[in-house]
């Protein structure tokens, strides 16, 4: 679970959790959580790393050390993590889920081979035919796939690379809502729970007139509409 | 000398250390501030590096994560997570830089929990990719406030690497040798540390502070260099091209 | 070392090395050799595998058993293999080294981070810009690279994918003339050792005609040269 | 009944066992041509894997490589053989085809050495993918010449573990349980396993042959299927699809 927003702060919705004790807590890194992913991907129940070693990060994961029997240097070993359910958002998938995903993928790769279920969301549909003329550019495959669905702008309001960046003043009013749970409680009735779907949602957001400033944005092209 | 502030200052005083050719793990911040600069000034050839994925890209703006558009803007490769931890710990990325709530003597960075971790008083992110960085790279680089609540005898938490309890202790934990904290700048002083101990020590000290006043604001005893000056001021060159092509916005000299 | 080349048969030569007792040998299997190159490219010393087991090709390979520590189960380990040296050819580069593949890769994007020395050969090499305006299709950084070779047809006699089909003509006669040591002697001294350069020896097995062959083959377009 | 070779035989009987919708990890030769068979035929969503990294191809011809670039034509992946074997290591494929220079009455496999290893009498190329296919792939295929220098008491070598020594000791080794040979499809007869023993046993008998000619032809003593029957015959839609679209250019059907 992640509470930190990088470059926007913590969210404090998860930062009073975390500190309620209502929460067990374990840690990890972000390659330990990935290498624990990429285990279970290789089909495999541990992997092991060279972090995380000597500090209290360690003793507070379920990681274990070993000895590597071929040069006798210390490891640490991760457990495979098998997600129950995963959603990755990507760019094109056809109907039967083989997926194409533009720009950087985290960990997406991985996670899609270690989740027991799949859930593909995807800018756009594209047929088949489009994929099978270009195998390379496929990096996640169909018999990975338990649905795909069609959701245009599906990352907003995060980046999406080459689509739209992130919609950076939704993201604030939603962190400064958080710091007062009344003040989150009307952000979520209104933004999660008060509408229909997705569609809605970005509706009450800017729709696509929003849509298009951050595809702008994300292009680096300046513009005066706000 | 031109004016500039506390952030400029560390930003500059950074971006020195990161010689053309080396290849530098950032985050968000002034971090990613300090490898933007010394590539747009002595080392055209700096390889950043953030853990998403992004390599070596040639950044328009300052990135607001790790993961966005930004950083793999023009790149020669846009990888994953694994490929960039994995180029990592085979040795291959020379900097990188951390943050925390609390860094001791030996440099061993907190950013989990003030308090006793299963009773925080306060939560932080915890590691993310700090224990990573700070396991892989041959040389942790750390930009944070001189202050004695900071700058702490023992961290109430390790999340990343220093030298754990001294020399030798990285080394016998299982991490690489040759690897470990390298320099801490923050607004009054640049610390490294003494070959021989792993403590930390001043190294230059920013003009306008003494060497008492670093102490004053450290909540341990701090070693000094035998080789002890001044930190370099900004020049007008570096503050230009900070203020004009790397954050023009003021998003961090403007904190 | 490949003595089989599938549905070509073996090579007689290697064959003959083998039978000899000149060389020592050591059995692993594909998976088994691209984990040792993977746990090379992913900075460890040992990788697990779920193969080899129970076989005699694991008791004459040098890889160990272990059990799981979180889940009790058996594995085998591999010992990470450093190459001295790599060489992978591919369809573009620019001169630093950045390079695209189209297709399968095999295992060659371990090998480029597992090789202690790596050297490129391409198809075309193409401007810096070209590769970054498109960085999700590189899959080798120049940093791994050692040096950069423009070798077009540089994968002849082999396949190279969308480029031009192998020349089973031309191997078939080298495959034949091994049967015999005298005939492959022969064989070397014409197309190996007899020629200045890679563009020589192209030239002896029909030049730019014969790739023109190829890259129809390849494309699967019938032509009535041959 | 159409006429029809050894071959075309085989490679009808064991495409039947592939079903719709099955994945099937396959190398070049008669596995290709039985995959593409049953593909063209009763199963046309099949999943044809190759270990090189080609994913779900529509094969124009038959490939010479399992990394050519036919194995990959309009595939819906180009991937490469790490990502392939884990698929399989995850249990995702269903068949594989395997071949060698010997078997025996536990489906164990040899392609390493006739002789001792350490100074064989021939040397053959050893597992190639063959180990991992059958240590991965939940059920073991077959196509072989019935003969009884090929099938032996014992190999000389287990390149590929069938059976092992018996029941459980797969399971015991570490390999899946759930896993192992399934059908060895021969020019005389189709055999599979006793699910107790785990030792091969004739279970249809293709026209012409009698048990008594496949005994004959075995190295070992080989049990009966209770439900023992006649292979059928290929029908005229498999051989006319085999001979046209499958392998037009007799590379496979015509040795």
């Amino acid at each position: 679970y992640i509470i930190g927003l990088e470059a926007r702060g913590l969210s404090p919705n998860a930062r009073r959790y975390m500190e309620s004790g209502k929460v067990e807590v374990c840690e990890w890194s972000n390659y330990a959580m990935a290498l624990r992913i990429k285990a279970a991907a290789m089909g495999v129940s541990f992997l092991p790393g060279r972090n995380l070693m000597g500090t209290d990060t360690f003793k507070n994961s379920a990681a274990k050390v070993a000895r590597c029997p071929f040069t006798g240097k210390l490891f640490v070993l991760y457990p495979a993590l098998w997600p129950d359910v995963a959603a990755i958002h990507v760019h094109e998938a056809d109907v039967y889920g083989n997926c194409r995903i533009k720009g950087i993928s985290v960990a997406d790769l991985e996670l899609a081979r270690a989740a027991k279920r799949l859930i593909i969301t995807t800018e756009r549909i594209v047929p088949n035919e489009v994929i099978r003329q270009d195998p390379t550019s496929t990096v996640i495959p169909y018999f990975l796939v338990d649905a795909v669905c069609e959701v245009p702008f599906g990352s907003y309001p995060g980046n999406m690379p080459y689509e739209y960046f992130s919609d950076e003043e939704h993201l604030r009013q939603w962190l400064t809502a958080e710091k007062d749970p009344d003040e989150f409680r009307k952000f979520l009735d209104k933004y999660i729970y008060g509408v229909e779907d997705f569609n809605q949602y970005l509706e009450l957001c800017g729709g696509i007139e929003r849509i298009m400033q951050l595809r702008a944005q994300e292009h680096l092209i300046l513009n005066n509409r706000r | 000398m031109a004016d500039y502030n506390t952030m400029e200052m560390m930003i500059c005083a950074a971006a020195r250390y990161l010689e053309d050719g080396a290849a530098v793990a950032v985050g968000t911040g002034a971090p990613c501030a300090a490898a933007m600069l010394a590539q747009k000034t002595h080392s055209p050839n700096l390889v950043i590096i953030f853990e998403a994925g992004g390599v070596a890209p040639i950044l328009p703006t300052m990135p607001i994560s790790v993961g966005d558009s930004r950083t793999f803007h023009k790149a020669i490769m846009a990888s994953g997570m694994c490929d960039v931890m994995e180029t990592m710990q085979r040795g291959m990325v020379d900097y990188c830089f951390l943050g925390g709530a609390q860094i001791d003597m030996y440099g061993n960075l907190n950013s989990t929990v003030i308090g006793d971790w299963s009773k925080p008083k306060v939560r932080f992110p915890g590691s993310g990719g700090a224990n990573d960085f700070g396991s892989f790279a041959w040389r942790i680089m750390v930009i944070t406030p001189q202050d004695s609540r900071r700058f702490v005898e023992r961290v109430d938490f390790i999340t990343t690497p220093g030298y754990l309890d001294g020399p030798g202790a990285r080394e016998k934990a299982g991490l690489a040798p040759g690897t470990g904290p390298y320099k801490v700048i923050t607004n009054m002083a640049v610390m490294g540390f003494d070959p021989e101990t792993k403590r930390m020590r001043i190294e230059s000290v920013h003009k306008g502070f003494t060497v008492k006043d670093v102490q004053e604001n450290t909540g341990f005893e701090l070693l000094v260099s035998p080789e002890l000056e001044e930190t370099p001021e900004p020049t007008e060159e570096e503050l230009r091209v900070l203020r004009e092509e790397v954050d023009p916005h003021r998003y961090i000299i403007g904190r």
